[in-house]
């Protein structure tokens, strides 16, 4: 009798009450990857895309190139502020996430463990570069010192909000600080994203743009216009692949991640070098980035990050992940914590102590709690201020056409 | 009879045709192990196993196009858009080949197969979770589409849906999935326990898909409705005391243009409602029909009260929706002309 | 002033602007070296380089995401669907990508942006070739939509297009490229050198958008048509000797109303005109409007003549193209009526 | 100053006038690639998916071990008739264009230069396979000896197309013969062919899927989502991508085609394996097919094959190639013309002559051309045979709805 074909489902490391199983991740050891040159082919980025840059090991110590390459141009203090940034992500996800519990917000997405890559990523930046982030990118607002009110007043959808309420919660714009308008849906923006480079290129600014992407919405049709366009026009684009394992309830095994290939792997069949780094490695986000970062705007075409990491907290104020994983995943996950990992390393090298530590963290909250405070003043969502109906009409065009002059008159009426 | 939700219902018509007939398979972002961001899917998994209802990659073409290839074999798959705004990257396969392959195969390959989808707004999910994208359907010939609301209704339309030779889509109005909503978002639930049509019978019943329902009859004003919009007008009704008819569509497309013109001939008045943008909204198409067809016994123009043609805001989600005191005035409005 | 064909005059704008403003970016599938299986760019790669004018990977999404980047950058993209039938993969970035921009970034960025796709049957291109999903289009908040008749228009609207703040779809009815087609399919081609509308000066002109043109003055009933139907009521009106105002709309959204009610209030009687499919039509929209603003002027039911609900079908193309006959007959009986 | 990102455009092997360059193409010698085991992994088919399978060398001497494969279950009579439907191919395609020169029917796509790979692929496939092709895939229709007076019919659009006129000539759809209606849109039916596949798989029925995909549709987004679902459920799809070079005017560049990466290598990136193969070699062909479609069969997983040719004739009957390509192309292609290739082999073994090929090709000529005269008889599209109007609105629905027969009225009236 012939075999018969049979179809596979992937399956996440756990689920509810199971043990949890991350044997299948690929990790290399710290300082196995050499710093490559600039202008890296894809061909020899085989090893970066397969293997996994780290800088700091299981014991918070620095080492290999990746750490020699970043110390000539980093320094102590910017990793203090590396580690400052991180902790007011954490703070600002915390009080969001609580404000949203409290019906001050409709919504909320956290980036809980995730943090060290925006924040380290916009830190690699120059004005003028553009991200085209998703929903989970708050970091980068952070690392580029975006205002918290802003920030704040965009999640409360109040009168402080830049966006007038719009926008769901976490979708922020600000082309000021390269943060391009989130829209909610999937991949998409990843081939916008490819455009603004192409105009930086053709109009001879020196900008680059960053594109950024989920494990899960690597599936989405327009991550491949993302990577074929890439690879056509050779446009100064990073294009970041964040993999924290679950897209809401599915694992990563339903966007094609597996054992035996990783996303970065995915951009070599374009042509397109890719490097695989660890997420949860401040440090070697910082250096990752720089290398990226200056290989781009050198002009020698684009380049994919896979950034490993994982996705602590639920998918969004809506989600409970206990239904589908185990609730030890997040503690059994290899790398470790990033704002956990980034301390250890700088009280290794006499850089930092548990008390500045404590205090540090103490400092961040209240600054983010006085930030809250005020912005609360401009009304929430259980205590809203009024906003003109009418706004809802604005800026559908630049200018308001006749029917919805009419549609205004009825809305007034 | 059972009470159950919207949810409850929607699940029960999967269960029951899963059961009935083993070329069914369901399949979505989220749908199998999880049971779908709305709970629709949920168990069907665990009792039907992975084979029958399984999660998907984050591509609404491939689901669709995947369940085109299954349904042209001889399945019958019943897809989920996690979201209708979610739908547009699906909108090719689902516009230029699910709706295509009977008339151009000359009737060699078909397609029958669902496509579920969450529509309308009421939860405060923004611009990319509020869509109504019912109108873009309608101008495809070659599909059919229904939009419930309420559970009895839900049920039996999805399972005529599942048994349909042609491909159907099928709009879930997400703010009626646990209680009918009329308009007011003060919090005050209301589920479908009690609300007479939250009960539905356990097993297998159909819905003919293309017969609308009067919800509620009367002699002033013919009012239009499907979805959540339904129970806006129940409200703005109860609220005017206008003795309106209220006719819940149920199906769009194939409309059943016979309900609709003898309840306007009688009433000589009508108004249509949609949640969607107006522009060149299915109320658009529902006024073209009524006005030739009745003519001659209107005695005011149509009008429509539908959302604006604006992408749905977040915070202002209540300046946008349609609710009863916008549908009151135009009653009001109409009546007097 | 010069005679030019449709194809030649679209490519006038855009040699323009291309002189006029840096800015200005052109690409699409076959667009650069070869100049468009259209020719609507031929020679423009040669005079202003790759960097301004080239081809693309067969991806229309990838063609609109990479136009909205840019847009938002600060560039003028102006692309091409080699056929508006294969616009649907890039609906997603059309619909809610581009169309949103400005809205939900509150003016912080925007989309400057054009995107030109040929239109409608009468090549025999089959369901693939021949559709005109203007009323798609026409649903989405945010976009402006453009379809010219003739080349003079073309050019001019084109121009509009490229400089406005805002991302406009703009169709062009291939059947007019290289004449008039007023439903004569016999074979003898009459070229736009023939035509008083085949002259459009050599350099800088616009055409507003949202300014429909009555192209024949009439006092018995209005036609609204746009592209390839203007031209089949003409033919229509010169064969039955009735006395029709024909309003030529050019922008369907927005949508000069204005000139619309003032000849249907005219003329009590209005007959719409659309190739696409008849269900939720632009057509459904236009009688929308009317009978709500013109209700009592009305002496008889808008009526529409359109394509057929079905698939554009290859060899049958004339029985489903609307003819001059069709309108024929719908102009006389209205005026029966 | 800083070097500036400087966008790059893919350029062809030649343009009108110029000579050609086709060096950048990567051609094993025949004989490097030993047959792999059924079951090879992606990782494994690396070598595959660069290199390229031939048997036949330049001579036409056929060797290798894809050569010895073939013979364990191959024949020469199978060899002659592979001949045979390429001739038979050839002729259709000559008589159909000069139908269209002559206003016979309104469209026509040739696939000259193309025939060994539909040809052959559909000698491997068994009742019940399914193809999903594109409209330059006729030649599987020719290895499945479809009726011609099908295949003719239906490009006459005349009352003996099986399709009532309503496809556009060359999309033609059989379920018996295994082709799946032609849709026209490019990509979307690769995905399709991998629902089928799922399908045949939770039927249990023994019957695979075959996607087929042209180099420039591979840019199209579905061909993302059909190898990655097809990475996920790994259902038994074979998928094909046809690399004749040219997508109308454009070259393969525009696809991301390059001296660095073949279409094939995209499929490892997913965890597909993948083999290229040289389209012109009707026993290349005939190995490569038997080797995938029987690892499909047995439920080893989807394979993509890349075939290796090159588009002789123009894109369509409304397409002159001259104006963007040198004339000389085709001549310069260096994988030959598989017609002549094969003959030259048979000949080589003595199992042919050139008188036999002479006669061969009078007699499939005569064969085509009695059956299209016997078809024209049945209308043509400059002699039409009047069809009811009606047909337009019968198979939109099973069923003809209530609209539909008021607009059937009115189609009558
Ligand atoms: C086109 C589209 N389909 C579905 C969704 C619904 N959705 C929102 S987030 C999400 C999961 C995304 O996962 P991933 O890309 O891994 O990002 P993460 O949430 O892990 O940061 C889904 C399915 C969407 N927003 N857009
Ligand atoms: C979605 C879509 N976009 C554009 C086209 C127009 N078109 C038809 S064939 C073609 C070129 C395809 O080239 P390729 O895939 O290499 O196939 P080949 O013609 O070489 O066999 C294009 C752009 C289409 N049919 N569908
Ligand atoms: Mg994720
Ligand atoms: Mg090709």
């Amino acid at each position: 009798m012939t075999q018969l074909a049979k179809l596979r489902f992937p399956t996440p490391p756990s689920r509810p009450g199971e043990s949890v199983d991350f044997s299948h991740l690929l990790i290399s050891d710290v300082g196995q990857l050499p710093v490559p040159k600039l202008d890296l082919s894809a061909e020899d980025s085989a090893p970066y895309a397969h293997g996994l840059i780290r800088v700091l090991d299981d014991n918070g110590k620095a080492s290999g190139p990746w750490a020699d390459y970043l110390k000539a141009t980093g320094s102590v203090k910017m990793l203090r502020n590396g580690l400052r940034d991180m902790l007011k992500m954490r703070a600002i996800d915390q009080r969001l996430h609580i404000a949203q519990r409290q019906g001050k917000t409709s919504f909320y997405m956290q980036c809980t463990g995730e943090e060290a890559i925006g924040c380290g990523f916009a830190r690699m930046l120059k004005k003028g570069d553009m991200n085209f982030p998703t929903y989970r990118q708050q970091s980068l607002l952070v690392g580029a010192d975006y205002p918290l009110e802003l920030l704040i007043g965009q999640v409360y959808s109040n009168s402080m909000d830049p966006l007038k309420g719009r926008q769901l919660p976490i979708m922020h714009s600000s082309r000021e600080y390269g943060y391009f308008s989130v829209s909610g849906n999937l991949g998409t923006q990843y081939v916008q994203a490819v455009g603004w480079a192409m105009a930086a290129a053709l109009m001879k600014d020196d900008g680059i743009a960053a594109g950024w992407i989920g494990d899960g919405a690597t599936a989405s049709n327009d991550f491949h216009g993302a990577l074929l366009t890439a690879s056509v026009y050779r446009p100064p684009v990073v294009l970041n692949v964040v993999n924290n394992q679950w897209a809401i309830s599915s694992c990563t095994g339903f966007a094609g991640g597996s054992r035996k290939t990783t996303y970065a792997e995915r951009a070599l069949g374009y042509g397109i070098p890719a490097i695989r780094v660890d997420g949860n490695d401040y440090l070697a986000v910082l250096a990752a980035s720089k290398w990226a970062i200056e290989r781009t705007r050198k002009g020698l075409g684009p380049v994919l990050i896979e950034w490993l990491t994982y996705r602590v907290a639920a998918h969004s104020s809506s989600d409970d992940p206990s239904s589908y994983r185990s609730k030890d995943e997040a503690a059994a996950w290899p790398l470790g914590d990033p704002v956990e990992r980034l301390k250890e390393h700088l009280i290794s090298i006499d850089a930092w102590s548990d008390e500045r530590h404590v205090q540090a963290e103490a400092q961040v909250l209240d600054e983010v709690r006085v930030v809250q405070k005020e912005v609360e003043t401009h009304g929430t969502f259980v205590d809203p201020q009024p906003m003109s109906p009418v706004d809802i009409l604005r800026d559908v065009y630049a200018e308001m056409p006749e029917h919805l002059l009419r549609q205004r008159k009825e809305l007034e009426s | 009879m059972p009470s159950m939700t919207m949810i409850e219902a929607i699940r029960s018509a999967m269960d029951i045709m899963l059961e009935r007939d083993k070329k069914t398979v369901i399949f979505g972002e989220d749908v199998g192990y999880f049971g779908g961001v709305f709970r629709c899917t949920a168990g069907l998994q665990e009792k039907y196993g992975q084979e029958r209802v399984f999660d998907t990659p984050i591509n609404e073409s491939a689901i669709v196009g995947m369940a085109i290839g299954m349904a042209a074999h001889g399945m019958r798959p019943c897809v989920e858009m996690q979201f209708a705004d979610y739908m547009f990257p699906a909108f090719d396969q689902i516009s230029q080949e699910a709706a295509r392959l009977r008339h151009r195969s000359n009737g060699d390959f078909t397609c029958p197969m669902v496509v579920r989808m969450p529509t309308g707004g009421g939860i405060f999910g923004g611009q990319t979770h509020s869509q109504s994208p019912e109108a873009l359907f309608t101008h495809v010939a070659g599909l059919k589409v229904v939009q419930p609301s309420n559970p009895f209704d839900a049920k039996g339309l999805l399972i005529s849906a599942m048994e349909d030779p042609d491909p159907v889509i099928f709009l879930e109005p997400k703010r009626l999935y646990n209680g009918p909503f009329g308009g007011d978002h003060s919090g005050k639930a209301i589920g479908w326990k009690h609300h007479p049509m939250g009960e539905a019978p356990a097993g297998y019943y159909k819905i003919p898909l293309g017969k609308a329902n009067i919800s509620r009859h009367g002699e002033d004003v013919t009012i239009l409705a499907y979805g959540t919009m339904v129970h806006v007008a129940e409200a703005a009704v109860l609220a005017s005391g206008i003795d309106a008819e209220i006719i819940d569509l149920r199906t769009l497309l194939p409309l059943d243009l016979k309900t609709i013109i003898a309840s306007v001939v009688k009433t000589g008045r009508c108004v249509v409602l949609h949640e969607a943008t107006r522009t060149s909204g299915f109320g658009a198409e529902l006024i073209a029909e009524v006005q030739e067809a009745c003519f001659y016994h209107l005695e005011a123009p149509v009008v429509r009260v539908t959302g604006w043609d604006a992408p749905y805001p977040h915070a202002q989600e209540w300046d946008y929706f349609p609710g009863p005191d916008r549908v009151q005035r135009a009653l009001e409005q109409i009546l007097e002309a």
